[in-house]
């Protein structure tokens, strides 16, 4: 039997891993530490090459599978949209952090994890069984441990890891009891199957509020959310990218792929969601408006982003067509590349004004003053950024946030203009937190941390001057990734079986 | 009915050393406590026929979790904490029954179906038909490991962060608190903070 | 060849913009040579879309099916506040090449104000609600960025945030209504909207005529959301003439006006906007009676005029509205630029430090005086003959109340007009010293503003025709400007409020305050410049919020064990939600 | 409700994650919170065999409880290796001390 490409897209990245862990380990002694970033470059490379050929075996047939034993692994929409976010960030990060990392002991399992995470999320799209999303799930998650805690002998980015460890470990537990339920009451793990099984009662609705909770922690659903500000802003500012930009919306897919097929004929659902994702945005933003940090603004900010999806996927469980989650998706691969340039932009300046002299002070908002005098272009990145996170024209933040609105309002239902009219005043809102940054970077006088800063390297800015210019281009022509959004908003509707 | 007695016998066990688990003093009694809660859940599993995941469940639950736990113990030492939780006592109770009885009410209708001990015994293929979820443990057993090695690793002197030496006058002063409210326990503070000294750990090279 | 001119007009100033933000610092010269080339390469093509009008789409550029179209149709509403906004623009081009000069940070600054005169045009031109909205919000977005230019200044800052805040709250209404007509009619066109409106249901129609006002009174600075525009006058002046007073506030008017076929039968809407616009022309001439910056007052004024224009469409005199944004734009344009002129030449803003000023800068006092003239609604300036047909309507055809009302702002203009000219050109110079008057490109401006504040009214009969040929959903009366005059003329109206523009320049004149108005009336004049209040609520809501904000990140205990609790308590609330949802 | 093998082993299975996750909340000691997600997870094992039990998918729930018992045991082991890592440089095991990160 012949894989199809969509499999050496996972295959790749998981042999990898162990293999720049070995090269990295064993070829220290003669090239240096950075023989494992160009190892981990290498994988990231064959990577793509299998992604564009997945893509375009997708783009003849929009769904393939792989049976091996008694399970089988699917590429569609959504995973294609995952697959390509995390790859597209894993590279960029592997590109950033080469400077970022320098002089920290253990690189070569910084990079060996970073591959490993990457292959890991794009298994998790493709699985078909619920235990089996589960545990891809969970990979995930113990990769990211580490990744977390990279710095392990400080204490505050232990206090960060452990935290993250056990709330994810108690929200994992309560999927496998959802699981336990589904199977008791299908007889089956297979998706597909439980779809045709399902039958509407308290004990499926009871497993998808486990689901819902358990996965809602990685996802960063508001009472759970609380390890994500301390660990975004405690990891090495590649790996907060990493985490902002997919791995908070690989546990969103997690939870979409388990609760689509016990959702089919349940009316309860696409409320929740939205409320749930009301409630991010507003707790969101309301936290992030305090923040002296950087980074822990970003992180609260991923928050509010996660309510803008969680919105735009509720309307899809509510109507039941896929504009919605269309937006919704959109979103997931803007918000990649938004927070994405976020962090690594955030990064590159606490890299240039802290970690570069060697104190670990985290970056402080005040800190950026006239940063954009001395990194014009770390600083042009970071604001573009910020205000597409914003939601400002013409930038892609717009454009998916537009789509959720239009997907709210094609109800016609007074209840769902209301909450887009709410979605619509939070994002006004979040420009208050946002654009003082904005200002601050460009002001006239630098602070003190900005006149001592150190200049920035090369392999820094390059990867957000690309990110950036993605930014702009998603956000003057929408279009050009619509045919991955609108086969992933499909995928999500087929999800349903109705 | 009597053949349910077993199943009774066993749940009571069960429960009864994780409430020992729970309320032991030391850790070392904990975690010999879960071994016990550990080695009970094999028997149940055992008696609902389910013959490998109670194999497992013994060698590596009771048995490999065990060790790791009383190793753990054993580099980071005991330490002895004032009874007093984060969270009030009352509002954890409260939220937990809350869920179960939300629970129970919502499954009331829940009926499963019920098997005299010992069906389908044909759970004998390992991994049958699973075998992309065998490979995707490999990965997590890979991270794992390098998540070990890596957060362990070259750990620098013991106490070089500031916070320490506060959190240690913070502990001795609670621990003295706690003396003075149970006058018949004499220990001295110096002996309390004595204990709590790390022993020296071989540190764990890549 | 006409959809070539649409795309220059926008096109240009855009391309400008990137190549004066490539050229990087350092290069002035070539910067501000650019920036003038583009801007009036730009204002050129502007006036060629003069010879394209049309009712037709022109452009249609494919978004994809979740987008619709983005099209530009060059109708003569769109075209008229394009060539204002591009000419408009490219004068303040020329008259930033004096006034920045020296200046750090060229590069941002005229690429951001080419961007926003691309921008405008774009959106007076698109016939698509989603470009609308698009435009709406990059003009939101360079207004602020180039309020608070100067960074380092806290009220700069605060001024820009504040101004984007308030424009993206109004913003809100414009995207909840295009939403909701496109749920309604399937597409973003505007015309397949006002051709089929009558096919909306009654209520959904009611709420769209709602949040589109509520759209325009945040971005033309009406009340309740007025108190952005006075900030928004830390901007360098150029801007402030060109954004603040003569394109982007003006972009409210435009989509009240744009759309009032449609709302103009909807039950209210009407008398909602004729309190609105009486509202913000009594309230922004009485906060000018009282400003002591000078462009404090020339925005409060810039309130009061816009509301006389939204008055008129809330008249149903939509020509009189256009025609008096028109002049407006050129006039109150001219008054800033002579107010940049002179803040540039004396370094003060405070026109208490000031006086005498017109022998010393007699280039800019005679300008500064036309404007005023015009702005005080003095016959042969052109403010004259637009805010005498608004008052003609409002004599006709609104009721009593507004008519007095709009009458007594009227006399309130002619008031702060004259308070200002007295303080600024007469009475005793303060403690300044002057080197120049207006230096040569500021000239350049001036002039061409102020030959056009003297005769832009000639234009009225053509401009009335032609509007009234190329847009198919407007009705009105066709007006030549002959019988503008002689209808004028003949209106017992006119002459009242000639009387009354008189007598109020009369009191300031001869009421001898320079001294006195510090002291008695200083409770009074500061509550009338926290705008009555409503600057009150802004910072309480502000206050409020930040408390929120403090409050909720308590919840961040930074206790595992209080996380968990967070994570317990999820499941609680939507076990109760499931449950809740079974029974 | 019938009393059966199975729904003795269902209450098991509450009262040991009830159990666990009260644990969670009062216990102080990083090593011991790491034994009360271990109790749940017991809890969560022997619960998918009761679910393969109860529709005759022992197999399926012997495989998936199996690969939930390895999987869980690396999350204690690297649990464990923070709790040894922080007690190291911090010196202490008490989860209250561990609250630098807030607001």
């Amino acid at each position: 039997m012949i894989a199809p490409a969509f499999i050496w897209m996972i295959v790749i990245p998981l042999l990898g891993a162990p293999l720049v862990y070995l090269v990295g380990h064993s070829g220290r002694r003669f090239w240096g530490d950075r023989v494992s970033r160009y190892a981990a470059l290498l994988v990231f490379g064959a990577t793509w090459v299998a992604f564009v050929r997945a893509a375009q075996a997708a783009s003849m047939e929009p769904t393939a599978d792989f049976t091996w034993g008694g399970m089988s692994l699917a590429l569609d929409g959504i995973s294609l949209l995952l697959a390509f976010v995390a790859l597209l960030l894993g590279t960029f990060v592997a590109s950033f952090s080469g400077e970022y990392i320098t002089g920290e002991a253990g690189q070569e399992k910084f990079y060996a994890m970073l591959v490993a995470i990457v292959g890991v999320m794009i298994g998790l799209g493709c699985a078909t069984d619920l235990f089996n999303i589960w545990i891809w799930f969970e990979a995930m998650a113990v990769t990211s441990y580490l990744l977390v805690a990279y710095y392990h002998t400080r204490a505050l980015s232990l206090e960060a890891g452990f935290k993250y460890l056990m709330q994810s470990a108690a929200g994992s537990v309560l999927v496998l009891f959802a699981i336990g339920i589904v199977l008791s009451q299908t007889g089956t793990l297979t998706l597909a199957e439980i779809r045709s099984q399902f039958t509407a009662g308290a004990p499926m609705l009871l497993a998808g509020v486990l689901f819902l909770v358990g996965y809602g922690v990685k996802s960063a659903l508001v009472p759970l959310h609380t390890w994500l500000p301390d660990a975004h802003s405690q990891a090495p500012s590649g790996i907060s990218a990493m985490l902002s930009g997919v791995v908070i919306e690989a546990g969103l897919v997690a939870l979409l792929r388990s609760i689509a097929p016990i959702a089919a004929q349940m009316t309860f659902w696409g409320p929740l969601l939205i409320t749930c994702g009301l409630l991010n945005m507003i707790g969101g933003n309301l936290m992030a408006y305090a923040q002296t940090q950087v980074k822990r603004m970003l992180a609260y900010s991923s928050i509010t982003h996660v309510g803008y999806m969680l919105v735009g996927l509720g309307v899809t469980f509510l109507l039941r067509e896929s504009s919605g989650a269309q937006g919704g998706l959109f979103h997931l691969l803007n918000h990649g590349l938004m927070k994405g340039l976020a962090f690594l932009a955030a990064g590159a300046l606490l890299y240039t004004l802290h970690s570069a002299s060697g104190d670990h002070k985290p970056l402080m908002i005040a800190d950026l003053a006239g940063g954009a005098r001395r990194y014009p272009l770390a600083a042009l990145c970071l604001s573009l950024a910020l205000l597409s996170l914003a939601g400002l024209p013409p930038f892609a933040g717009f454009m998916s946030k537009w789509l959720i609105f239009k997907a709210g309002f094609a109800s016609g239902d007074p209840l769902l203009w209301i909450v887009v009219a709410l979605v619509a005043l939070n994002s006004v809102f979040s420009l208050a937190y946002y654009a003082p940054v904005v200002n601050l970077l460009y002001r006239r006088k630098p602070s003190k941390v900005v006149l001592e800063g150190r200049p920035l390297p090369w392999s820094m800015v390059t990867p957000l001057v690309i990110l950036s210019l993605a930014i702009i281009a998603l956000g003057i022509w929408p279009d050009m990734i619509g045919w991955m959004t609108h086969s992933a908003g499909e995928a999500l509707v087929a999800g349903f079986h109705f | 009915m009597l053949e349910m007695l077993p199943f009774f016998l066993i749940a009571i066990i069960i429960l009864y050393a994780a409430i020992r688990a729970l309320r032991a003093e030391g850790l070392l009694m904990s975690a010999l406590w879960l071994a016990a809660v550990s080695a009970a859940i094999a028997t149940m599993i055992y008696m609902l026929s389910a013959n490998q995941v109670a194999v497992i469940e013994l060698s590596v639950g009771a048995g490999l979790v065990t060790i790791l736990l009383i190793f753990a113990i054993g580099v980071a030492g005991d330490e002895p904490l004032s009874d007093t939780p984060v969270v009030p006592r009352v509002i954890a109770g409260f939220f937990v029954l809350a869920c179960a009885a939300i629970i129970s009410f919502a499954v009331r209708p829940f009926e499963l179906i019920a098997v005299e001990g010992g069906i389908s015994t044909h759970g004998s293929i390992f991994m049958q038909g699973r075998d992309i979820d065998l490979l995707v443990q490999v990965v997590v057993i890979f991270s794992g490991v390098l998540g070990l090695v890596g957060i362990l690793a070259e750990a620098r002197a013991p106490l070089d962060y500031p916070v320490a030496g506060e959190v240690a006058a913070r502990r001795d002063q609670e621990l003295l608190a706690m003396e003075q409210r149970s006058e018949h326990i004499p220990a001295s503070p110096d002996s309390a903070s004595k204990e709590t000294l790390i022993p020296d750990s071989p540190a764990v090279d890549d | 060849m006409a959809s070539l001119w649409v795309i220059l007009t926008i096109a240009l100033p855009w391309l400008g913009g990137l190549v004066v933000w490539l050229l990087g610092e350092g290069r002035s010269k070539v910067q501000h040579f650019m920036a003038v080339g583009f801007s009036v390469a730009s204002a050129v093509a502007g006036l060629m879309l003069l010879t394209v009008i049309t009712d037709e789409v022109i452009v249609s550029i494919p978004m994809g099916t979740l987008f619709g179209e983005f099209t530009f149709i060059p109708d003569m509403l769109g075209v008229f506040l394009a060539i204002v906004a591009t000419a408009i623009g490219s004068l303040a081009v020329i008259f930033s090449v004096d006034y920045m000069r020296g200046e750090a940070g060229l590069g941002r600054y005229y690429s951001l104000v080419l961007l926003f005169i691309g921008a405008m045009v774009g959106l007076v031109l698109s016939g698509s609600l989603l470009a609308l909205f698009l435009f709406w919000e990059i003009t939101a977005f360079c207004s602020y960025v180039l309020i608070s230019f100067h960074n380092d200044d806290e009220k700069a800052v605060r001024g820009g945030i504040k101004a984007l805040v308030i424009t993206q709250l109004g913003g809100i209404g414009l995207l909840v209504g295009a939403l909701a007509i496109e749920s309604q009619i399937g597409t973003y066109q505007i015309s397949d909207f006002l051709s089929r409106f009558q096919e909306l249901p009654q209520n959904v129609l009611i709420f769209i005529a709602f949040t589109f006002l509520a759209a325009a009174v945040a971005k033309s600075a009406q009340v309740p959301l007025q108190t952005w525009l006075p900030d928004a006058m830390e901007a360098p002046t150029p801007v402030s003439a060109l954004i603040h007073a003569a394109t982007m506030v003006n972009a409210g008017v435009y989509l009240l006006v744009r759309f009032y076929p449609a709302f103009e039968g909807v039950q209210g809407w009407k008398s909602a906007v004729l309190v609105v616009g009486l509202l913000s022309a009594l309230i922004g001439g009485l906060q000018a009676c009282f400003a002591s910056d000078l462009k404090r007052a020339l925005a409060y004024s810039t309130v009061s005029q816009l509301g006389f224009m939204v008055f008129a469409i809330g008249l149903g005199a939509v020509f009189a509205s256009q025609f008096h944004l028109l002049n407006h734009s050129i006039f109150k344009a001219l008054l800033f630029l002579c107010a940049g002129s002179i803040i540039h030449a004396l370094g003060t803003r405070d026109m208490r430090a000031m006086g005498g000023l017109r022998t010393r800068m007699p280039f800019t006092f005679l300008t500064f005086l036309i404007g005023a003239l015009a702005l005080a609604g003095i016959p042969i300036a052109n403010g004259f003959f637009s805010k005498e047909l608004i008052l003609e309507h409002a004599f006709h055809n609104g009721p009593a109340w507004a008519y007095l009302g709009i009458l007594l702002a009227t006399g309130m203009t002619a008031l702060y007009v004259v308070r200002m000219l007295r303080l600024v050109f007469f009475g005793q110079p303060g403690a300044y010293s002057i080197h120049v008057d207006s230096q040569r490109a500021m000239k350049v401006s001036l002039s061409v503003l102020a030959f056009g504040a003297l005769t832009s009214w000639l234009l009225a009969g053509q401009f009335s025709s032609s509007l009234l040929a190329s847009l198919p959903y407007q009705t009105w009366v066709d007006l030549s400007t002959v019988e503008m005059l002689s209808e004028l003329i003949a209106a017992p109206g006119t002459w009242i409020t000639l009387i009354v523009i008189a007598a109020s320049a009369g009191v300031w004149l001869f009421w001898k305050t320079r001294d006195r108005e510090g002291q008695r009336i200083q409770p009074v004049s500061d509550f009338i410049l926290a705008g009555l209040g409503f600057e009150h609520l802004n910072h309480a809501i502000v206050r409020g919020v930040r408390a929120l904000s403090n409050a909720a990140t308590l919840t961040q205990t930074g206790q595992l064990q209080w996380n968990l609790v967070g994570l317990i308590a999820a499941l609680f609330l939507a076990l109760s939600m499931a449950v809740w949802s079974m029974t | 409700m019938i009393i059966s093998p199975l729904t003795i082993s269902l209450l098991v299975v509450c009262g040991l994650t009830g159990l666990g996750f009260y644990g969670l909340l009062v216990t102080r000691n990083m090593i011991k919170l790491i034994m009360m997600l271990q109790i749940i997870v017991k809890a969560a094992v022997l619960g998918i065999v009761i679910a393969g039990q109860g529709n005759g998918q022992l197999n399926l729930s012997q495989n998936v409880a199996i690969t939930i018992i390895v999987v869980d045991t690396i999350v204690a082991v690297v649990a464990l290796a923070f709790a040894i890592q922080i007690r190291r440089q911090m010196g202490t095991l008490d989860i209250r001390e561990l609250a630098s990160l807030r607001g």
